[in-house]
């Protein structure tokens, strides 16, 4: 017992656990079982595009030609990145390298920046237009295909509630980097760097089948 | 220590390019943007490529790959419901036979 | 299984057979009801069997040391599972036939809505709060809704189904008893949900025919049809003067603004006028307060309310 | 450190004060809380049942203002008990304080995790209550669309708390699922896992894996509501029937979360009390499992006259039945573990007993309804509301008291009125049937569900539902003196009063806040009475 009292950078860890590796183990299960929840909420959204696509397929073509696929191409690039140099500042913690594992850190959080200045130019955009969800659809344009809006509206669900999760990720990669400036990541202790970089990467995941979902209809 | 394995820097740089030159080849077979029609495996490649970054996300970026299996079987089995939800709803869509106002 | 069907009327508790469907459903009911008392005697018996045997007699009591029985517990398994197996089948043989009507089945159209059910038929005719079907003829109802969902329930045909904004559902049934039967919605609808009735009245094909034939508003405008819904339904309080009866008198009330028990006003328009007839009490004019007027939501179709209005703006004082 | 000292101290004395309780990582301190929460609740839902049954009394208005007011009670009356009681009641307050002493763990695997899993409870619950000051909610526990887009009141608030309730339950999974998987004692292995421990395992698994879609659902309901997104408005291309396949895909599930646990304590109870060795043990552990699996693919069953094709009706109806088997099974093995017992009628055996009965009620009723051509009669009329009545009541409700009861003496090291208990128990399991067979009749005589009011033909047996809810209200008033005066005055309890051999029993009552004195080691299956 007497782990116990150690901080978890110099191997302790929480009474209920039988030792460091065990805790680290069980939370990064418990993690994985948190992902897998978040699938399937996101999951429920993916239902519902592939049930109306299938139903209304040129509404979906046209809708997608609204979307400026460079916009995607670029914040799918960009999370990738953001992907890379989040893997990379637990690399560094794993070979006690705090300084790069900060930096890379905040190339991370950068990224997250860029992504969501981008959406929120695409959304601006749309706003202006008129290309809104559903019933406030209200785009003045010619039209061809029918409900228009209910593109917009999985447009909408789907990004918004992926940027919601960029927002929660971003300040969780905040909360890390202040942690990580403490010192408090090393190889003995990288616990919950990892898990959030494990939601980070699920982000990442969702983006990349997003992207061809929305931008790239045909 | 299995659950601190230190994956070397040269794997995820190529595995990062890896994901770059993938989300190009996606932009480059897209219909919309250059033309290419494969007719209806547009869709099919689109997805193929898609979850060819996902796996490589998930292999290397988190780990599933060195890390324990009962992960991966959380993930799969967690898809298999979606497609459950997805497949049944589908059915009843397509099954449903139309009635018609005769007025 | 004339046994089981024999055996249902007096003792699990539906109502009157009144279709052709009500047979073969009963049937498959008692068939379950019977297979369901047979498996809790079963078990709640030998339940209260071992509780009584094996009561605790001295605190030290030793007891036999049975983990499992394969053989038990396979008869248990699979014996419940074949048992579900023919009921599914039997269910469906039965659901088949309700979801599947005769080509020639006489068609009448259902428009549910908050909180009345209307019923169009092909010759034009009209009816709100109860149908008229003829007897031993198959009867085709495509239902529509005009706002959430609706289900239609005749207790007595066995036949439920619910009633979809923005698509047409049926169900089909041939009553084989003349009477009166009660409709319910089934699928809750809001606050008038439990007075969303009909009747549906099942008569002999002459009749029905006669029926038919009398539409009491064939070839009227909507004032006029307001006219003979005014003689038989408001004017026993309302007179066509502005002379007080019960309620006020009509002439000259259109378009003015009604002074309310609340204090408050309300123009006497379209919106009002049907409000009041469906829910007469919630805004009451002054000078009105101890008059009770009855609802005659569901009494009225949606084209008679239409009528009574068209016929207030023509009266003048 | 097995000291006499250490024994005095235990982890209702470790700490003193309301913050110590607010703020406490203790998974039984947490189990408490939620205890007293749920019971909280109950007494709500309780008090609009018997206004519900009240206003049923008599043709006619009676009690209740208004069918407006009728239905909102109806609404809070199914929201409450679905999401604050049942739900939580054996999970989150029995799982909570059990589980880690079954599989001799210290704690769960993650205490803040489970501490948050009650703030997202008590949160939920505090904006769906926020909605009565908006006119509440008046559209059924189930939230139909399009009726649920229409109505103009506190909705969204109903269905924003539904979602924060949904965290709650969600991070019990998650922590539930990893604390089975990690902190077993050594020596125990899945099958030397209680059978409690398996039922809360599967609950768990079903809670990970279906309310993340509940979550989305609502969601969505939400955003049709303030956005008109349209996903479930046909006049947009939607459809409302997809409402129902994305609310019953999570709440088909949430139905075996509720039924699950309760399963394992009755495996519990009826080995303890009939002192014997659990009957298929392994029967009974595979088919929580089983339950847990299959249950997704059932929720059509709800739907059968919804306008889902004929198809996807029959799927479901083959599919149900497939649910069945499992059922059964467990049902057979329980009563064949009493065979050649030491049967002892203390009030968690009655429970048990209780819940037999019921249970085997409600189960072969749910067969009736599973039979498509059956449920086109039965669909919707209070042959429904008393099938689930029987098991979610005679079922679930009668599993947490016979729990309740049952660890009654590890949880606070008294021991309650064993004579009041059973009066208690008497009030209530008469009491029950009394409100609950009749409705089958009423059911199948066509009286539909969601009626502020009926026809005359149906009062009679409307009259004597109503006579039974207040025996079942007297039964709880006196089962909450028994609760209250045990915790208060009750006798001294010692360590393992029934003489049941699963781990929770080594240590002692009240346990200490690490839960052993001694970590323990297993050598054998849980119920090796011979």
């Amino acid at each position: 017992m007497s782990t116990v009292n150690k901080p978890r950078s110099e191997g302790g860890h929480a009474f209920h656990f039988d030792n460091a590796e065990h805790e680290f183990e069980t939370s990064k299960f418990g993690i994985w079982l948190f992902l897998c929840t978040e699938v399937l909420m996101f999951g429920g959204l993916f239902v519902a595009y592939f049930l109306f696509e299938h139903k209304f397929p040129e509404t979906f073509i046209e809708g997608a030609t609204y979307l400026d696929w460079k916009f995607g191409a670029v914040n799918t690039a960009v999370l990738l990145l953001s992907s890379f140099t989040m893997v990379l500042s637990i690399y560094y913690a794993q070979n006690n390298k705090t300084k790069q594992c900060v930096n890379m850190l905040f190339i991370t959080l950068g990224c997250g920046f860029i992504f969501m200045g981008i959406k929120y130019l695409e959304y601006m955009h749309k706003i202006e237009l008129g290309l809104l969800p559903g019933e406030m659809f209200s785009f003045t344009g010619e039209v061809g295909a029918s409900n228009l809006g209910l593109y917009f509206s999985t447009y909408y669900m789907m990004t918004g509630l992926h940027g919601s999760h960029v927002l929660v990720g971003m300040g969780l990669i905040v909360w890390c980097i202040v942690r990580a400036r403490r010192g408090e990541y090393n190889s003995k202790y990288f616990t919950t760097l990892e898990c959030v970089g494990l939601f980070w990467h699920l982000v990442d995941l969702i983006w990349i089948y997003l992207f061809p979902l929305l931008y790239l209809v045909d | 220590m299995s659950g601190h394995h230190i994956i070397p820097f040269s794997v995820y740089r190529n595995v990062l390019l890896a994901l770059l030159a993938l989300t190009i080849l996606t932009v480059a077979v897209a219909k919309p943007v250059s033309g290419f029609d494969a007719g209806v495996f547009n869709f099919l490649i689109a997805m193929g490529i898609a979850s060819v970054k996902a796996g490589l996300v998930m292999a290397f970026f988190m780990q599933l790959k060195y890390d324990n299996k009962l992960y991966l079987a959380i993930i799969v089995s967690t898809v298999l419901f979606l497609a459950l939800l997805f497949g049944i709803v589908m059915i009843d869509w397509a099954s449903r036979a139309p009635v018609m106002s005769t007025l | 299984m004339f046994w089981v069907n024999k055996a249902h009327a007096g003792n699990t508790f539906m109502p009157p057979q009144a279709s052709n469907f009500a047979e073969s459903v009963d049937t498959l009911y008692g068939f379950l009801y019977y297979a369901s008392l047979i498996s809790c005697i079963l078990v709640i018996g030998g339940l209260i069997y071992f509780a009584v045997k094996y009561k605790r007699k001295t605190a030290t009591d030793k007891t036999a040391y049975i983990a499992h029985n394969a053989l038990l517990e396979f008869l248990w398994s699979f014996i419940p599972f074949v048992v579900f197996l023919v009921v599914f089948a039997w269910g469906w043989k039965v659901f088949y036939d309700m979801r599947n009507a005769p080509k020639d089945a006489l068609e009448v159209h259902v428009v549910g809505q908050k909180w009345n059910w209307n019923f169009i038929y092909k010759s034009g005719r009209k009816s709100g709060g109860e149908f008229t079907v003829p007897v031993n003829t198959p009867v085709k109802l495509i239902m529509s809704s005009r706002d959430v969902l609706h289900s239609f329930f005749v207790p007595s045909f066995r036949v439920k189904q619910d009633v979809v904004p923005g698509r047409y559902t049926s169900l089909w049934f041939t009553a084989t008893k003349e009477g009166d039967f009660n409709v319910f919605c089934t699928e809750y609808c809001g606050t008038g949900h439990s007075t969303m009735l009909a009747k549906v009245k099942v008569v002999s094909k002459a009749e029905y025919e006669n029926w038919l034939e009398n539409d009491p508003y064939k070839g009227l405008s909507l004032a006029e049809v307001g006219q003979k819904v005014y003689a038989g339904a408001c004017i026993a309080c309302h007179n066509t003067t502005d002379v007080k009866k019960i309620g006020p008198g009509f002439a000259g009330l259109w378009g003015t603004d009604r002074k309310l028990t609340d204090g408050s006003a309300v123009k006497f328009d379209e919106a009002y006028v049907k409000e009041s007839i469906v829910n007469p009490n919630a805004k009451k004019a002054e000078g009105y307060e101890n008059a009770v007027m009855t609802s005659f939501q569901g009494q009225l179709s949606e084209d008679e309310i239409t009528g009574v209005i068209e016929y207030l703006k023509t009266l003048k004082k | 450190m097995s000291s006499a000292a250490d024994r005095s101290k235990n982890y209702l004395n470790e700490e003193s004060g309301l913050w110590s309780w607010l703020t406490t990582l203790d998974h039984k301190r947490i189990g408490i809380m939620y205890m007293i929460t749920v019971m909280f609740f109950f007494l709500i839902g309780g008090v609009f049942a018997l206004l519900i049954r009240a206003e049923l009394f008599s043709v006619g208005p009676t009690v209740v203002e208004g069918a407006a007011q009728y239905n909102q009670l109806m609404t809070f009356h199914g929201a409450i008990m679905v999401f604050m009681v049942i739900i939580p009641g054996i999970p989150a307050f029995l799982g909570n304080f059990f589980l880690p002493l079954q599989i001799g763990a210290k704690d769960v695997a993650f205490p803040k995790v489970n501490l948050m899993s009650w703030y997202c409870l008590i949160i939920g619950a505090a904006i769906s209550f926020y909605s009565l000051f908006f006119n509440g909610a008046d559209t059924g526990w189930t939230f139909y669309t399009p009726y649920s887009i229409e109505t103009d009141n506190g909705t969204i608030l109903l269905v924003l708390g539904a979602f924060v309730m949904g965290f709650s339950s969600i991070l019990t999974g998650v922590n539930f699922v990893a604390t089975t998987h990690r902190l077993r004692a050594p020596g125990m292995g899945f099958f030397q896992m209680p059978l409690f421990v398996w039922g809360l395992y599967s609950t768990a698994i079903l809670q990970v894996v279906a309310t993340p879609v509940l979550g989305i659902t609502l969601l969505l309901l939400a955003a049709e509501k303030t956005m008109g997104i349209g996903f479930f408005d046909p006049a947009l291309g939607g459809d409302p029937v997809l409402f129902q396949h994305f609310f019953w895909f999570y709440s088909h599930p949430a139905v075996y979360i509720m039924i699950l646990p309760a399963m394992g304590i009755i495996s519990e109870l009826i080995t303890t009390f009939s002192r014997k060795v659990i009957f298929g043990y392994k029967a009974i552990a595979f088919s929580s499992v089983g339950i847990a699996a299959v249950s997704f693919f059932v929720w059509g069953h709800h739907m059968f006259v919804s306008g889902q094709s004929q198809l996807a009706g029959v799927i479901f109806s083959f599919l149900t039945m497939l649910v069945g088997v499992p059922t059964a099974i467990k049902t057979f093995n329980w009563v064949a573990t009493m065979y050649k017992g030491s049967i002892q009628f203390q009030s968690p055996m009655l429970y048990a007993m209780g819940f037999l009965f019921l249970f085997t009620i409600g189960g072969v009723t749910g067969v009736m309804l599973a039979v498509m051509a059956v449920d086109v009669h039965f669909h919707d009329t209070y042959f429904v509301v008393a099938h689930f009545h029987y098991v979610m009541v005679g079922g679930t409700l009668m599993a947490i008291m016979g729990g309740i009861y049952y660890w009654f003496p590890k949880m606070f090291g008294k021991m309650y009125n064993e004579f009041m208990a059973q009066l208690s128990f008497l009030f209530i399991f008469v009491g029950f049937n009394v409100t609950f067979f009749p409705q089958f009749i009423l059911g199948a005589q066509g009286m539909p569900r969601r009626y502020f009011d009926y026809l005359p033909a149906f009062e009679p047996l409307n009259r004597v539902s109503t006579v039974g809810s207040w025996l079942i209200g007297i039964g709880f008033l006196i089962g909450l003196y028994v609760i209250v005066s045990g915790m208060l005055k009750g006798k001294k309890a010692p360590d393992n009063p029934w003489g049941a051999k699963t781990l929770e029993w080594q240590t002692s009552s009240p346990p200490p806040h690490t839960n052993f004195h001694e970590q323990p080691v297993v050598t054998g299956g849980p119920y090796e009475y011979r």
